[in-house]
């Protein structure tokens, strides 16, 4: 149980320090969010009130004090830009991320991973090298682009996908199919890191003792494969998924803008450009503590697979 | 005759062909325990892969072993693994990782008899369960229920053992299955083996670098020098070749008190440096200069008693 | 060649008719459609939905077709009586006299009421942090009297010429409780529901006082910042109406959606800082003008859509645009450089140019620039400045030197040119002229439509040889529809009419 | 030398990047039209005898746009690769050796860093100091220090145990004499690796910033912004979209090629 606690009291020192960077690093921001709300046309002294209303005068730590306590009390404050609670803008919008970013790793694992399995077992065979470039090939691209062609190629060309986004609740099949494609391009290069890790472990584990007792026993090569070797194997996969979810959700803000769905990366993008700082604040942060506590999860549970060892 | 071992060569081939075994020829009776012993290197391992044919890809191969009477070094791949397990099993040195880590002990001793046999899932657990008493476990319901990390390394290797024995094969092959034990836990394995080896007629090739262990347990020894044997003989003391003999003085014992503790001068030659002539030659205090010329034959000088010299039993 | 064909269809639009696309022979087969449901794409968000808060264009732009003033722009650029039905304006044009137009409804079926006009004029005065039509009509008002059910009376401070295109304020009912939340008016269309990002949906008001208007049910003006997956919404149907479309895309929608290219009222300008050194001297901005080659930008950025300007004034504001400022610095490289010797840069000089990164198409204006000036051996650097620190650094603290920004025309003409007048607050040239500022001041004490537009026109020429700004174009207005619609009114202001749309099948 | 199926990673990987800096190295000589030089008559042409790549919406030529591209790519590439690998090594070996309360903290910084997705912290980064190249570099350069810190200390962690430290320390070894000739260099290898990874990832990571407008600044060329401006013109000139995402893909294909090759090898 130590471990557990230890575990903790270690992620809330982590979003502790995460909290801090993205509070901190807008403080010394060029550009006054009041100025860009209010607009050109605004008259100086309206602007010296916005100011004082959104305590921009105060110094930055009294800033950060009055921020932690809100959100910790729930209150996400309010987006300058929008002039509506943060809570609100994030709640509409969050599932589009979530699920793209869902979506997108669950691809990637489902095709990664055989990847992985047929690069470790033609390691060093000519449809091996042709397997691994083309894996390589995926990391190599980069994924906005990727996003466009996807974008022409299947939204005009083959007029298959339609680009307006409907959310979950409306209607779950089109839902789905309307993150089919930049699902695919953000898990593009993810299924390559899947497939790299998938295709090391394996090599690793086929040296391992137990296999050659297997072999010994009188096992068949697939079926020491399927019981034992992949076992074994998916046991570290687990962390590769933790892994990705930092590389996703930085991946969904470029694809969202791509394919226009109103996720919480392209509020993000607005947020920056319209220096509504304290929703990008709560974004930056929003999007860490995700990947932290995912992280977080990916720990407990690989220690629970894990029979080795006990928690 | 259980096993019959003619003329095996092994190499490697990495950058260029190396030959770490030099047609091996050696036989084990049935119900006997035959001892590989050799310094590390000498390819007596070697010799037990290439028998369960589980040499790595860029290892190849020549000579035949005979089995049951077949060549085991022409079967397909089919035919060795319904062989393997049945017919010939392997005890290996490291318990700890010898065992699927994931999966409980009792379920990897069932899955030996779940591959070669027509058991039910119950008549298999108490299969299970008689194995595991053979080898002498304590309370068996519940370690058969544990994982491998959960039990002490002389318990591990006893699963090991009973996953060899489960089939009753004809020939076990043990590659220093008490090496990484404790010296406690090693002579309870020993006993186990010769106790096993009595009530079954399975017949043991023990593999080892432990000179003195080899001599307490085997019928008759081959002792193994760069990819050779070099001597065969029933009991230790009457050892003719000198690299046998070189090793028994090496070993410390209440004899030899006093006198400081002897040991072979320079070091195993690797694949690359052997050099044609007997193997031993460089390191040989009686070698002569012919020994460097000719491979001796392994003759057999006396009932049983092989060796690899020019000079002995001129 | 495919280009080509394309360039002469648009064109021979361009001919048939400033904009009003006329019905073409295959129309007749057509029929037209009631109601319909039409997607609109916008690029940004809305800041306020409040009328009098609004600040942004593109708020504006949406909300014209939910709320209406007492007065109400026409596609013309003149004034029509909406909310109220006419007006008078006393002698001492003091006292603007409002009839309110009988059987006018809110969205929430109520009678608009005098109260209702009393409630949204008073409501703007005081510290309401408006925008700016709305506080300078609040600065101006001395009082407003209820006369009798049907009429009121609003009294000015002093006269004002150009009060009267202040009137379109909105008017919203008097018992609203949050208007950001529901916005209610008396447009032609009722609003529905807004999603910060994603869209606007508004629906058709059924008893809206103008009769036969509108017919479309239902319209979504749909967020999409993104001008690529912009376009291919439209290609897919998924929007059918994409106005201030980049030109580039003509030749890839040309066949497959109808594409009007109208004269905007929006001015490109390279601003030159006048307190600057070298941009006080007249001469070195003269040269600089001659050096440039707007055509040539016109022709690569614009598809040689849009017009060359010579001042601070589109021609679409017809009667009172100075034609005689068009060409009053043509491209001519020897003037430029005879300029710049006696200026006493004969070896041109550096300068950074800064560019608003959100506007591709200026940044695009200013690589061409800086190429251009080379010719004259003036080395312009591009720096790329984020809108937010623009809007800071530049445009509120004109601290810099040269910048590329378009400047949005308004309905009132002294609107357009007030920004020059040295001590106005968003004057960000640093331009300083006596002789305009007088001009400028008359206009403000005359309601005589004639001489106004004599002294318009007097402005906009001595803008035109001052270039305290170096005018690049009128970026021509290019609004793609799909194929099945019809009745686009092109304004001088940036609005979207809804109102006159209409399908046909 | 039987190149055997083995080393197809350094082959081809070897083969692409050698083209890559041939083509640097000849747009430090030649280009074949200038890079910044307009003619608006050209605009959008496709492929031609003169113009081998076609031409930009400026009529620039596409082909000496991507070679002079080349040496910004490698510019950003090798600046961020040496920022974060100095930075990230330092620390990891610091917290690797040393452990106790230095490592726990500089691991708790390194978690939260790493916890911003990579693009989110150069978002950041540029937003504070501005758009630029130089900018975009430290931006991608701080972003890799969390993966160099966490690589060093754990081949510290490794190689601290062994016996031929504790043999140095026996001889009177001063903790900076250790760290920086017995251990670092056993560590060496496998921040090699990462370094070719991230500097792709450099790559990739300026492309991303110049598509959402905050890279490299106009009129000198990047990839990137090459990429993001030509998106517009995909349907009316998709050469000029191909040229440079096939450029960037291809560099980053080969590094992470070279990669893996190294990877593959350090193991053996």
């Amino acid at each position: 149980m130590i471990y557990f606690i230890k575990k903790i009291s270690i992620m809330t020192f982590t979003l502790f320090l995460v909290s801090i960077i993205s509070f901190s690093v807008f403080q010394i921001i060029p550009g006054d969010p009041a100025l860009s709300k209010l607009g050109i046309e605004a008259s100086q002294e309206q602007i010296d009130i916005l100011r004082t209303e959104l305590m921009l005068d105060k110094p930055a730590s009294i800033q950060y004090f009055y921020w932690i306590k809100n959100i910790l009390k729930g209150d996400l404050g309010e987006s300058i830009r929008f002039s509506r609670p943060i809570k609100e803008l994030i709640g509409e919008r969050i599932g589009v991320t979530l699920s793209l970013g869902v979506y997108a790793i669950l691809i990637a694992v489902a095709i990664g991973i055989p990847l992985g399995i047929l690069n470790a077992k033609y390691n060093n065979t000519k449809f091996g090298v042709c397997l691994s470039i083309f894996s390589q090939a995926g990391l190599a691209i980069p994924e906005f682009w990727l996003g466009i062609i996807f974008l022409i190629v299947f939204g005009i060309i083959f007029k298959f996908f339609s680009l307006k986004y409907i959310s979950f609740g409306d209607d779950p099949i089109s839902h789905i199919r309307i993150l089919t494609l930049p699902a695919f391009a953000l898990a593009i290069s993810r299924i390559s890191v899947v497939a790299r890790h998938m295709k090391n472990i394996i090599l690793e584990e086929e040296e391992k003792d137990y296999v050659r007792t297997a072999y010994s026993k009188g096992l068949s090569m697939n079926k020491i494969y399927v019981f034992h070797i992949l076992q074994n194997a998916l046991v570290p996969t687990i962390t590769i998924i933790g892994m990705l979810t930092a590389g996703v959700l930085g991946g969904a803000i470029v694809v969202e803008q791509v394919f226009n769905l109103p996720g919480i990366g392209t509020l993000l993008i607005n947020g920056v450009t319209t220096r509504d700082i304290p929703l990008v604040q709560v974004i930056i942060t929003y999007i860490a503590s995700v990947v932290v506590i995912i992280n977080f999860l990916i720990d407990i549970l690989y220690k629970i697979i894990d029979p080795r060892i006990s928690i | 005759m259980t096993i019959e071992i003619k003329n095996l060569n092994i190499y490697f081939n990495e950058k260029t062909k190396l030959q770490a075994v030099n047609n091996l020829s050696f036989n084990v009776k049935k119900g006997e325990i035959m001892g590989l012993v050799g310094e590390s290197g000498c390819g007596k391992s070697l010799t037990s892969l290439a028998i369960m044919r589980l040499l790595r890809k860029n290892a190849s191969f020549s000579g035949d072993i005979n089995f049951l009477g077949e060549n085991l070094l022409n079967l397909s791949a089919k035919e060795m693994t319904s062989l393997r397990g049945r017919e010939i099993s392997m005890i290996f040195q490291e318990p700890l990782t010898a065992l699927n880590p994931l999966h409980r002990v009792g379920k990897q001793i069932a899955e030996t008899l779940k591959i070669h046999t027509s058991l039910s899932k119950k008549e298999r657990k108490e299969k299970t369960l008689e194995l595991m008493n053979e080898v002498n476990l304590k309370d068996l319901e519940d370690t058969y229920k544990k994982f491998p990390h959960e039990l002490s390394g002389g318990q591990r290797q006893r699963i090991v053992i009973a996953i060899a024995i489960a089939c009753e094969p004809q020939l076990i092959i043990a590659d220093e299955p008490t090496t990484a034990l404790d010296v406690s836990t090693q002579t309870q394995i020993i006993d186990l083996l010769k106790k096993l080896n009595n009530k079954k007629d399975h017949s043991l090739l023990f593999i080892s670098h432990d000179l003195d262990l080899v001599g307490d347990l085997c019928h008759r020894i081959a002792i193994m020098y760069a990819g050779h044997i070099v001597e065969i003989i029933e009991k230790l003391k009457d050892a003719k070749h000198p690299y046998t003999k070189c090793l028994l003085d090496a070993i410390p014992s209440p004899l030899h008190k006093g006198k400081d503790l002897y040991s072979i001068p320079g070091r195993v030659p690797t694949l690359s440096e052997r050099k044609s002539g007997c193997p031993f030659a460089p390191r040989c205090p009686m070698a002569k200069e012919k020994c460097h010329e000719i491979l001796p034959e392994l003759l057999e000088k006396k009932d049983g008693h092989l060796v690899r010299c020019l000079y002995i039993y001129r | 060649m495919k280009k080509i064909i394309g360039l002469l269809a648009v064109l021979m639009l361009m001919i048939s008719g400033c904009g009003k696309e006329e019905s073409s022979n295959e129309n007749t087969l057509k029929t037209k459609v009631d109601g319909g449901e039409l997607v609109v794409r916008i690029s940004q968000d809305m800041d306020f939905l409040d009328p009098h808060k609004a600040l942004a264009a593109g708020t504006y732009e949406v909300m014209f077709n939910v709320f209406e003033g007492l007065l109400k722009p026409t596609h013309e650029g003149k004034l029509i009586p909406a909310v109220a039905e006419s007006f008078k304006i006393s002698k001492d044009n003091l006292t603007y006299t409002f009839k309110l137009r009988d059987g006018i409804k809110f969205h929430n079926g109520k009678d608009v009421e005098i109260e209702d006009i009393i409630f949204s004029l008073t409501r703007i005065g005081g510290d309401f942090s408006g925008n700016s039509v709305v506080k300078d009509l609040a600065k101006n008002i001395k009082s407003i009297k209820k006369i009798d059910n049907k009429t009121v009376a609003i009294e000015l401070k002093k006269v004002d010429g150009t009060i009267l295109s202040k009137f379109t304020t909105a008017i919203i009912p008097k018992d609203i409780v949050d208007i950001e939340k529901s916005p209610i008016g008396t447009g032609p269309f009722k609003f529905i529901e807004y999603l910060p990002g994603q869209k606007l949906v508004m629906e058709k008001f059924k008893n809206y006082w103008m009769t036969g208007v509108p017919t479309i049910n239902k319209v979504e003006f749909s967020i999409i910042k993104d001008e690529q997956s912009s376009i291919l919404s439209l290609q897919r149907g998924e929007i059918d109406l994409y106005p201030r479309m980049g030109s580039i895309h003509i030749s890839t929608l040309e066949n497959t959606n109808n594409i009007i290219v109208t004269e905007q009222n929006l001015m490109q300008i390279l601003s030159l800082n006048n307190k600057v050194k070298p941009f006080d001297d007249i001469k070195v901005r003269q040269a600089i003008a001659y050096a440039i080659d707007s055509k040539e930008i016109i022709d690569t950025l614009d598809a040689g859509l849009g017009k060359s300007i010579g001042t601070n004034m589109s021609p679409v504001m017809k009667n009172y645009y100075n034609v005689e400022t068009e060409g009053t610095y043509t491209h001519n490289i020897e003037k430029a450089k005879k300029l710049l010797k006696e200026a006493g840069y004969e070896n041109g000089f550096e300068f950074t140019l800064s560019l608003p990164t959100n506007y591709r198409f200026h940044a695009d204006t200013g690589v061409i620039i800086s190429e251009q000036l080379k010719k004259v051996g003036i080395k312009a650097n591009l720096v790329e400045v984020e809108w937010g620190t623009w809007l800071k650094e530049i445009y509120a603290g004109r601290k810099y030197e040269g910048t590329i920004i378009a400047l949005d025309g308004k309905i009132e003409p002294y609107d357009i040119l007030n920004r020059y007048i040295s001590n106005h607050r968003r004057n960000f040239m640093n331009y300083e002229s006596k002789k305009y500022d007088e001009i400028m001041k008359k206009i403000t004490q005359i309601t005589d439509e004639k001489t106004k537009i004599e002294l318009y026109k007097k402005a906009q020429m001595i803008l035109a040889q001052d270039i305290p700004v170096v005018f690049i174009m009128a970026p021509a207005g290019i609004i793609a529809t799909d194929k099945d619609l019809r009745g686009y009114t092109p304004y001088p202001i940036y609005v979207q009419d809804i109102s006159t749309l209409y399908f046909v099948k | 030398m039987n190149i055997k199926v083995k080393d197809h990673n350094l082959i081809i990987g070897g083969v692409i990047l050698m083209f890559l800096l041939f083509i640097m190295g000849v747009s430090f000589f030649y280009l074949p039209h200038s890079v910044t030089e307009i003619n608006t008559k050209l605009k959008l042409s496709p492929p031609n005898f003169s113009y081998l790549l076609g031409t930009d919406n400026f009529g620039r030529d596409i082909l000496s746009r991507l070679m002079k591209g080349s040496q910004t790519a490698f510019l950003v590439g090798i600046i961020s690769v040496g920022i974060g690998s100095s930075m990230g090594v330092l620390l990891g070996a610091i917290s690797g050796y040393f452990g106790g309360k230095i490592d726990e903290f500089i691991m708790r910084i390194t978690d939260a860093m790493m916890a911003f997705p990579g693009i989110l912290f150069a978002l950041m980064f540029i937003s504070v100091f501005g758009v630029g190249i130089e900018n975009t570099m430290i931006a991608i350069g701080i972003m890799s220090i969390p993966t160099f810190a966490r690589i060093t200390r754990s081949g510290f962690l490794r190689e601290k145990e062994l016996e031929y430290i504790k043999a140095a320390r026996v001889r009177g070894a001063s903790n900076f004499r250790i760290i920086y000739h017995h251990i670092l260099p056993n560590v060496l290898s496998p921040i090699i690796v990462a370094a070719t990874m991230s500097f792709s990832n450099a790559i990739l990571a300026e492309a991303a910033l110049s598509y959402l407008g905050l890279g490299v600044q106009a009129p000198n060329p990047s990839w990137g912004r090459m990429l993001s401006e030509s998106q517009m013109y995909f349907m009316i000139a998709p050469w000029y979209t191909l040229a440079p995402g096939i450029m960037i893909s291809l560099t980053v294909l080969s590094l992470n090629m070279l990669g893996d090759f190294l990877r593959e090898h350090q193991k053996r």
